[in-house]
């Protein structure tokens, strides 16, 4: 009967319309400044740089400034000046620390391969999205003090993905402990067997201990 | 209530000769339009309401469009403007003696008419015997003008569709 | 229309000289003067920056040039100078609505340099995402389709709520709606957890449902017939010629399908069955969309069932830096608007010497005019929106 | 007149208008009579117009699943304590549009024609507002009492094509000609069956006059089912028909051809701006509202209240009520249905809306002829009228969508 398929379509719409008043899966509206929009745990949004604690960020900044992420980042938005001296990493390692680490976020397009490619975790993913600024050039490039967040914001944010790195790094430092007690251990030892016969000229265990943290 | 006649009369009278007078033609078919909607305003000061809503429904509603719809479909290339010659004496002293019969005849005929007085109570018609009076004593003449009216529209349409053979179906 | 078997042969290449009257004898003939209507690239109608100047003899249309370009990113040589890893997210900036399965096109070309294996559940993983991002593109063209007919917004809203739905599966996974990035050469970058895969078992289930209800909307209605049958109607072997794949091809009753010409990826563990059209015009095309869409769960609801527990990635797979030895390699997949191709040479480097992307949004494009030929305006727009094209992949 | 309708409300608004007149010196008690009346009218129809447009908004919202405008506050110096959070619900959206619709800059295209651009919406803003002298609200709430009142209204009502091609003609924009020669094809070949739709009932109620079809459609039935003329076959397809034309004189939903946003932009109205396209959006709505109170008044019983126990609430609510659900079907329809194109929509008005018009004011003399069958002759003559109503119906809609239907699909073996 010609109209029976318009009558079916005014079928649907007055279903919906009723169905937007009770049945949520129709009524997804969500008013945003009021209601704060649920972001999922693997959003992700602008880098940010891990320090290790809250109280001195860049003292004790995880990055290394090795230039990793320098290099595979797409569209290149990420300078990076290496310092000239080392300072003792949290292993207690001396290790160089960056100077300036700039990251343009108006050329930054969030796609985290800095992420996927930094050895040593220092480098994750943000997810604060309300980043408008009124001026467009150094107000969206951020430098190494606007970057630096410390690691207990990151677990706040990805609490999963914190913890599995946290354990892992922890593990590699019970590591890199034991090898250097051991190491030391061998050396006490070296000297001890030094001190009783005649001194020989023993290299024996050489204090570099793993070079540093994990290799690539 | 005479003022409102002559206002009526200004206005019917003026846009008529400003429609005459202009160059635009879309503005002289919408200031022919305004004449018809005083020629409604008349029927509406004569009482007679029926017409006059009768009337700005078929004018001012449906001629009007007709009208228009004329002026933009004539093509108004260059090459179609006749060239008018200059006015020759022959030509001026016939047009006025035309002019000159044709007022003496109109002149003669509204002397001798004898119009009843103007002050006359127009009869309070409803639309009820307006219908009766149209169907009982005019039946014939409705029934005539329906059949002119429908020949006119049919034979419209033929002259129009067999405008479709010129441009053949182009698309491959 | 429907002419007897294709002989490829006989029928005039549509690259040759243009078969419809030229503008000038239009213009002789008729002594009408054609409307040149120009809708420009910032039209509403026009899926992003597309232009078509039409030449109108009253309401019909007698000539249309499509023009594109706007969207030009220069996609193609910014890849040949990053690396290889470092052009994967720019793939998803190429058809911006399906860009899970851009990815997996990408991969599968680079995997097939590198000689690189990818393990089972990264396979399973690959042929759920791509089902479900073409799941995702139909349900958006059909709701702009049934925009530029002419409802306010309703159908869109209905389908792209629907959309949010498997979009935000998306960003619970790889952390990005639209530009996922989750594909990498040997696997896929992260592992779904349990709930995730229980919440898209969820959503596939009731997604028919959805379907049924959109069909009562739409498929039945009157207008909706008058406004889309016979009209837009290309001919099979017209279509064959111009090198169109994928739904639109389909639509003209050419059994092509890549997933079963091909049977990459994990295609032929599923059954499924590809639908064809036997008129070709809109109709057909809006009813393939969704009649794929059906298709689509089912395969999803097989993956579902069986998708085995191991590791995402190929332990042995380099995770930058790669460099693969000098040769060719073309890999191409079903994607949701037609065959996605893509062409790498390598000369041995870190970066590709050449790159190429088999664009389906553009080569559906070219038989937009012979297809507008002789209809009006109102249904250009409905024909150009019957094709699916996303100005992303068209200018790449 | 049944004369227990004589409740204070119902004749509150006379008895105010008649105390006002009665202040003036005698001269002038003519003409406040009439200014009251059209202050009246204007005031109320203006509010309504502006709550439509939020009514229209919200419920187009709501049929997509999403809410309408809310933001809309009060404006900030109001005195009211908690004016900075209310929001109110988004009713004082209108008042927030109007206000953008006066400051927005009136910009006039360099060549176009301006007398006429500016002459265009008064000419449809005033023929639109001209229609609603002939409504009767209430029980003897009548602006002007005409003998003629529906031809004045198809009268005033055929005006505003001839502002629409000053529109389109004046602004001297390809799009806007080309969509106002559509626009024209629209209203005219629509014309036509709006006023064959009502003919039945002026030949059944035999006048013209609006107040008289409303008394005619006074009694009821068992004193529930009321005599309204939509409960006829006639009466239905006449409904119908003039539903489906009166959707395309206002150029509303499935007709809104004019403004098609995907062909041809905003039609006849791109070249305008600010306060003139205000206007023709207002007279848009006053078009609407104007129809949608013709049909109440013709089809739907006027003022009549739907059974007699309730005849005590006063005779306009039942004439608002009906004109909200008027309207409310109207954005209804506009929230689904896909546009037609212009050759279509020409052929469904010559092609199946004017037959059935026509065949409808020949099923109306029958009825009007039969009227004093008694007893099982009653069964007789509905079924007769209903025959003549469907079975046109189905034949011409065969043929209308002759080769139209959803089709199978084969699969790939």
């Amino acid at each position: 009967m010609l109209g029976s398929g318009i009558i079916k379509g005014l079928a649907v719409t007055a279903k919906n319309f009723l169905g937007s008043y009770h049945d949520p899966a129709r009524m997804v509206t969500v008013e945003y400044p009021e209601q704060p929009t649920v972001l999922p745990e693997a959003y992700r949004n602008f880098p940010f740089l891990i320090s290790e604690d809250a109280a001195d960020p860049m003292g004790t900044l995880r990055c290394v400034s090795c230039q990793i992420c320098e290099k595979e980042c797409p569209p290149q938005c990420i300078v990076i000046e290496k310092s000239k001296d080392k300072k003792p990493d949290a292993t207690g390692k001396p290790q160089l620390y960056p100077l300036t680490f700039n990251i343009d976020i108006s050329v930054c397009m969030s796609c985290q391969i800095c992420v996927e490619v930094c050895p040593f975790d220092a480098i994750k993913m943000d997810k604060v999205f309300e980043v408008a600024v009124t001026n467009r050039f150094d107000g969206l490039l951020l430098t190494r003090d606007q970057l630096a967040k410390p690691n207990s914001y990151y677990h706040d944010i990805h609490p999963a993905e914190a913890a599995e790195v946290d354990e892992r790094l922890a593990a590699e430092r019970k590591a890199a402990e034991e090898k250097a007690k051991a190491a030391a251990a061998a050396k006490a030892a070296a000297a001890a067997a030094k001190a009783t016969p005649t001194p020989k000229p023993s290299d024996g265990p050489t204090e570099a201990s793993a070079k540093g943290g994990t290799a690539a | 209530m005479t003022a409102a006649l002559l206002l009526i009369a200004v206005l019917m009278l003026g846009s008529a000769a400003a429609a005459m007078l202009r160059r635009n033609l879309i503005h002289s078919a919408l200031l022919l339009v305004a004449s018809w909607t005083g020629v409604a305003a008349f029927y509406l000061w004569a009482g007679a309401e029926f017409v006059a809503f009768a009337q700005i429904l078929v004018y001012a509603g449906a001629v009007s469009m007709v009208v228009l719809f004329a002026v933009l479909l004539t093509r108004q290339s260059r090459e179609a403007d006749l060239p008018i010659e200059p006015a020759t004496v022959t030509r001026t002293a016939s047009a006025f003696a035309v002019a000159a019969s044709l007022a003496a005849v109109i002149g003669s005929a509204v002397a001798t008419a004898r119009f009843p007085a103007a002050s006359a109570e127009a009869p309070a018609a409803s639309v009820k015997q307006i219908g009766l009076e149209l169907m009982a004593e005019h039946g014939a003449a409705l029934l005539i003008v329906g059949i002119v009216l429908t020949v006119a529209l049919i034979g419209a349409t033929v002259i129009a569709s067999n405008d479709k053979k010129r441009d053949p179906e182009d698309a491959p | 229309m429907n002419s007897p078997a294709p002989a490829f042969a006989s029928v005039p290449s549509p690259f040759g000289a243009p078969s419809g009257p030229t503008v000038r004898a239009v213009h002789d003939q008729f002594h009408g003067d054609l409307l040149e209507v120009s809708m420009g690239p910032q039209h509403p109608s026009t899926h992003g920056v597309f232009r078509m100047i039409a030449s109108l003899d009253g309401e019909q249309i007698v000539k249309l040039k499509p023009v594109f370009g706007y969207l030009h990113r220069n996609h193609e040589k910014i890849a040949e100078n990053t690396s290889y890893l470092a052009s994967m997210p720019y793939t998803d900036r190429l058809d911006y609505l399906c860009s899970m399965s851009t990815n997996w096109a990408y991969a599968l070309a680079v995997e097939k340099l590198l000689g690189q294996s990818v393990p089972d559940r990264a396979q399973y993983l690959r042929v759920i995402l791509a089902e479900m991002t073409r799941i995702v593109n139909h349900s958006c063209l059909v709701g702009f389709l049934f925009n530029d007919l002419g409802t306010s917004f309703t159908p869109l809203l209905y389908a792209f709520r629907e959309r949010e739905k498997f979009i935000d599966l998306f960003e619970s996974l790889s952390g990005s709606r639209m530009m996922c990035n989750y594909q990498r050469f040997g696997g896929c970058r992260v592992d779904p957890t349990p709930e995730w895969l229980a919440a898209a078992r969820t959503l596939i289930e009731n997604f028919p449902r959805f379907l049924d209800e959109y069909e009562r909307l739409l498929t039945g209605n009157e207008i909706m017939l008058a406004r889309t049958q016979g009209i837009g109607r290309l001919d099979p072997a017209r279509a064959v010629n111009a090198g169109i794949t994928g739904p639109v091809l389909r639509a003209s009753g050419v059994d092509y399908d890549i997933r079963k010409v091909d049977a990459y990826g994990f295609y032929s563990r599923f059954d499924f069955r590809v639908p064809l059209g036997d008129h070709g015009d809109t109709y057909d095309r809006y009813m393939l969309r969704i009649l794929e869409m059906r298709e689509s769960v089912k395969i999803l609801s097989q993956a579902f069932r069986d998708i085995p527990a191991g590791p995402i990635m190929d332990p042995k797979a380099k995770q930058r830096g790669h460099r693969p030895k000098a040769g060719e390699a073309y890999a191409r997949i079903e994607g949701p608007k037609g065959e996605l191709g893509f062409y790498l040479l390598s000369d041995g480097g870190p970066n590709p010497y050449r790159y190429r992307v088999r664009p389906p949004s553009l080569i559906n494009l070219t038989l937009l005019e012979e297809m507008c030929l002789g209809h009006t305006i109102a249904d250009s727009v409905v024909i150009l929106g019957s094709i699916d094209i996303v100005l992303g992949e068209v200018d790449r | 007149m049944s004369a227990a309708a004589d409740s204070f409300l119902e004749r509150a608004p006379l008895e105010l208008r008649d105390w006002a007149v009665q202040l003036l010196p005698a001269p002038l008690q003519w003409i406040s009579h009439h200014l009251i009346t059209i202050v009246a009218v204007l005031a109320v129809f203006g509010l309504f117009f502006a709550f439509t447009t939020v009514a229209e908004r919200k419920l187009l919202g709501r049929l997509q699943n999403r809410l309408g405008p809310n933001r809309a506050g009060l404006p900030k110096f109001s005195i009211l304590p908690w004016h900075i959070r209310h929001k109110l619900f988004g009713l004082s959206q209108p008042f927030a549009d109007a206000v953008k619709a006066l400051t927005k800059e009136d910009i006039v295209p360099a060549a176009a024609d301006k007398v006429l651009h500016f002459l265009a919406p008064v000419v449809v803003v005033g023929f639109s507002l001209m229609t609603f002298a002939v409504l009767p609200f209430g029980r003897n709430l009548i602006p002007v009492e005409l003998d003629a009142a529906l031809l004045y209204f198809f009268a005033a009502g055929s005006a505003s094509e001839l502002a629409i091609f000053m529109a389109g003609w004046s602004s001297r924009n390809k799009y806007s000609l080309l969509a106002a020669m559509r626009a024209l094809a629209q209203l005219i070949s629509y014309e036509l069956p709006l006023i064959l739709s009502v003919v039945p009932v002026v030949l059944v109620a035999s006048t013209l006059s609006t107040s008289a079809i409303v008394q005619a459609q006074g009694a009821w039935t068992f004193g529930v089912l009321p005599h309204w003329f939509v409960f006829t076959p006639w009466g239905f397809a006449g409904f119908i028909i003039f539903l489906i034309s009166a959707l395309a004189e206002s150029n509303r939903s499935p007709f809104d051809l004019p403004e098609a946003e995907s062909e041809l932009v905003a039609g006849h109205l791109t070249e305008y701006s600010g306060f003139k396209y205000a206007l023709f959006f207002m007279a848009e709505y006053f078009g609407l509202t104007a129809l949608s109170g013709l049909g109440v008044t013709v089809f739907l019983g006027g003022w009549q209240a739907p059974c007699e126990l309730l005849y005590w609430v006063p005779s306009y609510l039942w004439f608002m009520g009906k004109l909200i659900l008027m309207i409310m079907l109207f954005i209804w329809v506009r929230g689904t249905l896909l546009r037609l194109r212009i050759d279509q929509l020409t052929r469904l008005s010559w092609q199946f809306l004017v037959p059935l018009a026509l065949l409808n004011v020949g099923n109306a003399a029958f009825w009007a002829l039969t009227a004093q069958w008694s007893g099982p002759l009653q069964l007789v003559r509905w079924a007769v009228s209903a025959a003549i109503v469907i079975v046109p119906f189905l034949v011409i809609g065969r043929s209308l969508s002759a080769g139209y239907a959803p089709r199978t699909y084969r699969y790939a073996p």
